[in-house]
């Protein structure tokens, strides 16, 4: 029994090499996540909820979506480093009522008013997610605090910008922007897919975006390869201002009102997208394809509920059970994944 | 501070006040009292509207300072009374404003006192009413509903539920919006959906009404819809203007606080008052209509 | 006699790679079983699925005459079996004690923690590795090493039938493995069988009765250490490569020393370094074009000195000079920015991101050159990941493999295949070859030998110490974190490097002991 | 190479034992954590407020307190493994319902129907705690999804019961004992207190808080070391549940009501105590102490500046700012304890 080493080869094929074929399916189960829960709901529905397939409708989902998505993007990246963003909701407020603010102003014309509250209410949710960033990174504070006491920092600030007034009769060049269609869908939500879009090539095609994932993943490994984490974790959360600046325009558009209320709550909604998505919260895993998919579920969901008929309280129970079967349901997924491999 | 002054001091329980209906009531007091003069206002707001704890530790702290009444508009018409009997046994003359106290509630707590304000069921009577006018019987209509579990969110329900059967409407569906535009917006677009002959909507109050009229936009039925809301506030103006709202009510918020606060006074001078004292409200329609 | 462990066809499979291809093996009771072979050879992989750790896709065991087929590691430990793992799992937060006795706490009451008997045992233990830290320490706090003698003082804490040694001796000085050997030798006096697996066949013919060679997931043979040489196991590990190999280390070992140019330029210059509130500052040269050895017993401050260069730890004081120009270093970026890296020594917290794919660890440090205007250019990187890991012979299957799924010696050469990647002028290396076998190894040190001719400064640390002495062109010796002397290649000799290592120890005013 | 051991010591010191003193300046500075920020803020209102040294207004934070340190001592043990729960709030609403409909039942007399109903609050809390963490455990699926997915449930639920109706009219054994005092303290605030103690204990003192420190830490490592983490996650969100439901029954004793709305928000109130509290998200370190001095940050901060008399906006911002002052001071706080180790 001590010779059968006769005959075997030096260098025994450690492996095939992957497959195109079985690597493409990985990559749709890795990446798709969520997308067959989706799938499954939108076939549930369009068989049983009169209405769902209307192209009225679709293009209802998609505008109800639009929002959180574009918030849900920059969650992301903040996700991704393994942080976590509170204060979108009450952020996208304050950007609004400043931007608002800015929109109503008499004394510039209107397409110039446009562009500067569009710019302002970047410019906001920007310097507030640097705030954010800067001092969960610099001193190492959990951002879930940092970001909890921002939360209530910018939703002070946003009734304080009027004194709780709600700000309304805005251009409407601008109102009309939020109900504009382009090839026959919502233009706020093709500025949320070209977001989306925008976002995955960055996480995926730069190198900020491999850093992002690898700080994720090993911080130290990544600051002992010589590279400044710091300014990447807060860039991480000036993007996540960024989206919100963005959400915040795509909002007043669509309701013409800036409320210092609204987008109350937001923030678990975005978070929730990210993570039904498949990213992790411990940061490092996840894509952005994936966070597109939740938002969608999201929404097919709350759309499909209500076309169904059920009552809220009911629905309120059913979409809750619907987002636990569905992460249940992409734990198997996760496992057939790894197991094809 | 009180002592110099020998002024009353009186405490304010509001409402969040990040909902303009009860920024505006509490501004309303501010001024009167500046134009009063004769006593100190103590303002407390609350973060939003189901916060009924911090409306407690804020009549519990107004005991602690030993103020000379309070003017409370109560989150939760129950959980107020238990502390609002405990101000007043410590010799704290209490109004109660925007929302009644519950009866019941106020009778195991072995007290009795006065409620200035409106009637919200009679005022979604009236608004719901104005749509029955518009549709006639057999009109087809939804409701989009406040808070569930909220007091005034009910009682707004109740008085629509009212406008349903007397004006014979047919009621198509009734869903909570939590008093939220966006919410709103969301939920009657796919209400729209499921019911595309909707022809008339009633909403708790104008915040969501504001989200209804756009989405009646959005699904280009500008004008077939008929909305009322209720609040009567300052973003409403141009819709009721266009035609877009139908109706909404006013329940003069900014001076509730401000007669409470003249009837803490009557009290503290020794006058007695008892039951409700109903503050007005009033129809709002688009003008020149 | 019969077995006390037997293992018949048993086969581990991972996607695209066969860990164990039907291994054969029987340990019999009493003995200390070696097991060897090359990087990915399949030992840590064998030694998960005795413990339970991975489920076999084949075969069959019988443990103690019985059938055995763990599922859990909690079957492995109540059949008797005890582990010292390649990777640790720690609990940082945790303190030493609690650690120890983390499998089965003492108790009171049923429920409540015992903490006097939890010190009192915990204290026995340390000792008998020699570790002498506060049992409440924190292992968050703990060195490389002290993490190694701790692994193997729980592995100690409750007697089993069997005791599994995966590369104990990686990280560990010659002290602390005498007295390794003492202890494993006294455990198997009271009757318990060891399979020990190391990268070092001294110690395997110091301590071992048979040997196990594993090669591609196949066991090639099993003989007894009296019957077998160095030169004949090294022939079974490496198959044909064995000629290079064996000529390898001789060639570095020629080439140390009679390489080095004779007119040496200053790459970096040291002065006063000082660290976590040390008295006395560290100074030394390091110049272009050759390799120096920095030793020291586990804890002298080798580590923490190179960290403290590298802008990885905040310094107390000191100043740092390259190419004679004064640099600050405040954070690592600082130091690659000027040439200078350090290979770190602990692999799974600060070398690899483990998660992520081999080619994302490879070109980690230096995205530059695999990307223009900040966009990556995914041929380019495919391209330099595969010359880097190639170059190092790193046995992978994919380049979309995680870091986590090599072995440990595999995941050893990526980290040198990363730092070679970026091209410094100044590496500094800690524990570079921890975990690599006898054939790597050597192809390691030509290959830095070749760095130095090119004109590299290398600084090496290493608890190995003829590892030291077979590549470096001077050895600094480290004691107590003070620099304690310095040997000329023709002046190295292992007594002495010690004596001097130990020498703040043996003099210092301060009581070592408690 | 290795026999020169001989003549060398057989006990080198790898590093000098901790002394004594210094552990106890490490302890304390440690486990107290927030201590500092809580102490400088009661100076500063003790100073500046009006009335909040006297005896009344120290019992009112107390009894503010309550709720959170109650809630905040069972998210303790799920932050604790490394989880969070979303879904406090909400099932504590749904307790609440429950408990008041037993409370209510009219073939109970009152000494049982009050008995009963403890026992159901703390049941349904259990259940769902128990869901919660099962789900979370089983599937691996991420717990801020799952307790996510429960607070929906939950809240239609509790909707669902009443249809949206208050509970009130509780009998007044019962609602005397939301106001009652102990040694001149609240009672409520001392079960709180009691919890607190008895939960301190546990995660210090036995063997099962041991190991929920060290799944947290390292959930692999406990597993190689034989032990089933499954179920003491599992335990940890139960836990969690049977904090929630004494929770409700506090809180019904103190409101007189049990409202289908209450409790909204009280989730990231617990969670914010907990991580102020110096407990890190990530699992494996803080501790109830820390809870407890973050839950009285909270309570001193919103009490005080309600006794200073600024305006509720502004209030608002001061609360999130000094959040996060609070944990930048901790941070300093960390390093100077990491120097002296
Ligand atoms: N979790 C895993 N997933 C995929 N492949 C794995 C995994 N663990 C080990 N392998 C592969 O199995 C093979 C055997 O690995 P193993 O860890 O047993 O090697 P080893 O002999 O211990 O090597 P070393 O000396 O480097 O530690 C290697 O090719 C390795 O890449
Ligand atoms: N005074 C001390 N108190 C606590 N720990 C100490 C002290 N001095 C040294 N140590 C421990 O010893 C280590 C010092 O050295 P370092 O890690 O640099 O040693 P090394 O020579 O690289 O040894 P190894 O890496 O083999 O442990 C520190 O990481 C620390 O954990
Ligand atoms: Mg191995
Ligand atoms: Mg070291």
């Amino acid at each position: 029994m001590l010779n059968e080493n006769r005959g075997i080869p030096d260098q025994v094929a450690v492996s095939e090499p992957q497959r195109p074929a079985h690597a493409v399916v990985q990559r749709v189960l890795r990446e798709a996540g969520i997308g067959i829960a989706l799938l499954m709901l939108i076939a549930i529905f369009s068989a049983s909820a009169p209405h769902f397939t209307d192209e009225s409708n679709i293009t209802n989902i998609l505008t109800q979506i639009t929002i959180n998505l574009i918030m849900a993007t920059g969650m992301t990246f903040v996700i991704l480093i393994g942080g976590i963003d509170l204060s979108v909701g009450s952020v996208m407020a304050l950007s609004a009522m400043v931007a608002g603010l800015v929109l109503k102003a008499e004394t510039l014309p209107v397409p110039v008013a446009i562009v500067a509250a569009a710019l302002t209410s970047v410019a906001v949710g920007m310097v507030c997610g640097f705030i954010n960033g800067f001092v969960a990174s610099f001193w190492g504070v959990p951002s879930f605090i940092v970001t909890l006491g921002m939360l209530n920092i910018a939703r002070g600030g946003a009734l304080e910008v009027t004194n709780a007034r709600t700000l309304f009769e805005f251009p409407n060049a601008f109102n009309d922007f939020g109900t504009a269609t382009l090839l026959g869908m919502p233009a706020i939500f093709l500025v949320a897919l070209g977001l989306v879009l925008l976002g995955w090539g960055v996480l995926t095609r730069t190198v900020f975006g491999r850093l992002i994932y690898a700080i994720g993943n090993n911080e130290e490994a990544v600051r002992l390869s010589g590279h400044d984490t710091f300014i990447f974790k807060v860039a991480a959360f000036v993007i996540s201002g960024l989206t919100v600046g963005i959400g915040a325009i795509v909002y007043m558009a669509r309701l013409t009102i800036a409320s210092p209320i609204l987008g109350t709550g937001f923030e678990l909604n975005a978070i929730a997208a990210v993570i039904i998505g498949g990213t992790s919260l411990n940061g490092g895993r996840g894509s952005l394809i994936g966070t597109f998919l939740g938002a969608c579920l999201i929404g097919v969901l709350a759309d499909g509920l209500i076309l169904i008929g059920v009552g809220d309280f009911v629905r309120q129970m059913i979409t809750g059970g619907v987002i636990i079967l569905a992460v249940i349901l992409d734990s198997y997924r996760a496992r057939i994944a790894e197991r094809t491999r | 501070k009180a002592e110099d002054t020998k002024k009353p001091v009186i405490g304010l329980v509001m409402k969040s006040l990040a909902n303009e209906f009860f920024k505006d009531m509490q501004e309303g007091a501010v001024k009167h009292v500046e134009e009063r003069g004769d006593l100190t206002l103590i303002p407390v707001g609350m973060h939003s509207e189901t916060d009924i704890d911090t409306q407690i530790n804020a009549v519990e702290n107004f005991i602690t300072k030993k103020v000379d009444a309070i003017v409370v508009a109560p989150a939760d018409s129950r959980a107020l009374v238990p502390p609002l009997a405990r101000a007043i046994k410590a010799g704290i003359v209490v109004i109660n404003i925007d929302v009644a106290l519950d009866e019941a509630a106020k009778k195991q707590a072995g007290v009795s006192l006065a409620f200035v304000g409106p009637d919200n069921r009679a005022g979604a009577k009236m608004s719901g009413d104005e749509l029955a006018k518009a549709l006639g019987p057999g009109g087809k209509v939804v409701i989009i509903e406040g808070n569930p579990g909220a007091d005034n969110a009910q009682q707004r329900k109740l008085g629509f539920d009212d406008s349903v059967k007397d004006g014979k409407l047919d009621l198509l569906d009734s869903r909570t919006a939590h008093w939220e535009t966006e919410e709103a917006n969301t939920v009657f677009s796919n209400m729209l959906t499921a019911h595309p002959d909707i022809q008339g909507v009633m909403a708790a109050n104008d915040s969501m009404a504001l989200g209804v009229i756009k989405a009646i936009d959005a699904a280009g039925k500008s004008g077939q819809i008929k909305v009322v809301g209720f609040d009567n506030i300052p973003a409403v103006q141009p819709l009721l203007k266009e035609g877009k709202l139908l109706a909404t009510i006013d329940q003069f918020g900014s001076q509730m606080a401000a007669n409470g606060i003249d009837y803490a006074m009557k009290a503290l001078k020794g006058e007695k008052l008892e039951g409700w004292i109903k503050t007005p409200i009033k129809l709002v329609t688009a003008p020149g209509s | 006699m019969e077995p006390i462990l037997e293992l018949r066809g048993v086969v581990k499979r991972f996607p695209g790679v066969t860990a164990l291809d039907a291994v054969d093996l029987e340990i019999a009771p009493g003995e200390i079983h070696a097991l060897v072979g090359q990087n990915g050879a399949g030992k840590s992989a064998l030694i998960k699925v005795l413990i339970g750790a991975y489920i076999a896709d084949g075969g069959a065991m019988r443990f103690l005459g019985s059938p055995y087929h763990p599922r859990t590691p909690l079957d492995a430990l109540v059949a008797g079996i005890r582990v010292v793992y390649q990777e640790f799992n720690q609990l940082p937060y945790l303190s030493v004690a609690e650690n120890l006795l983390f499998e089965r706490l003492p108790r009171r009451f049923g429920i409540l923690l015992d903490r006097e008997t939890l010190e009192r045992r915990a204290t026995e233990l340390l000792n008998r590795v020699g570790l002498s830290i506060a049992p409440g320490t924190r292992v968050e706090h703990l060195g490389i090493a002290q993490r190694q003698l701790l692994e193997i003082a729980k592995a100690l804490s409750t007697t089993g039938r069997l005791l599994v040694l995966d590369e104990p001796t990686a990280t560990l000085t010659p002290r602390e493995v005498a007295r390794l050997f003492e202890i494993i030798r006294g455990v198997r006096a009271s009757g318990v069988t060891v399979i020990y697996v190391s990268h070092h066949l001294q110690e395997i013919f110091e301590l071992c009765d048979r040997v196990t060679v594993l090669r591609n997931g196949h066991r090639i043979e099993t003989v007894a250490v009296a019957e077998t040489s160095a030169t004949e196991l090294v022939r079974l590990m490496v198959g044909r490569r064995l000629e290079a190999a064996a000529h390898a280390i001789e060639v570095a070992a020629s080439e140390a020393g009679s390489a080095a140019p004779p007119t040496l330029e200053p790459a970096l210059r040291v002065e006063g370094l000082r660290v976590r509130g040390s008295s006395h500052g560290i100074s030394f040269d390091l110049n272009y074009g050759e390799i120096a050895g920095l030793a020291g017993l586990v804890g002298a401050g080798r580590t923490e000195a190179l960290r403290a260069i590298f802008g990885a730890d905040r310094r107390d004081g000191g100043e740092i000079y390259l190419a004679g120009r004064r640099v600050a270093f405040n954070h690592p970026m600082d130091a690659v920015r000027h040439g200078v890296c350090l290979l770190t020594e602990n692999r799974k917290d600060e070398g690899l991101v483990l998660p992520m794919p081999l080619r994302v660890n490879l070109t980690l440090t230096d995205l530059a050159r695999v990307s223009r205007a900040g966009i990556l250019r995914a041929r380019t990187e495919r391209a330099t990941a595969r010359h880097w890991v190639e170059q190092l012979d790193v046995r992978f299957r994919s380049l979309e493999q995680t870091a986590r799924e090599l072995s440990g010696g595999n995941q050893q050469k990526l980290i040198i295949a990363k730092w070679l990647f970026r091209n410094a002028s100044v590496l500094m290396l800690d524990e570079p070859t921890r975990g690599i076998d006898v054939g790597a190894k050597a192809e390691i040190y030509t290959l830095l030998r070749r760095l130095a001719a090119d004109g590299k400064a290398l600084l090496v640390v290493s608890s190995e110490l003829p590892e030291l002495m077979v590549l470096c062109d001077r050895i600094m010796v480290l004691s107590r974190g003070r620099l304690v002397g310095e040997l000329r290649r023709n002046e190295f000799d292992e007594e002495r490097i010690l004596s001097l290592a130990y020498s703040e120890y043996m003099t210092g005013k301060k009581n070592p002991d408690p």
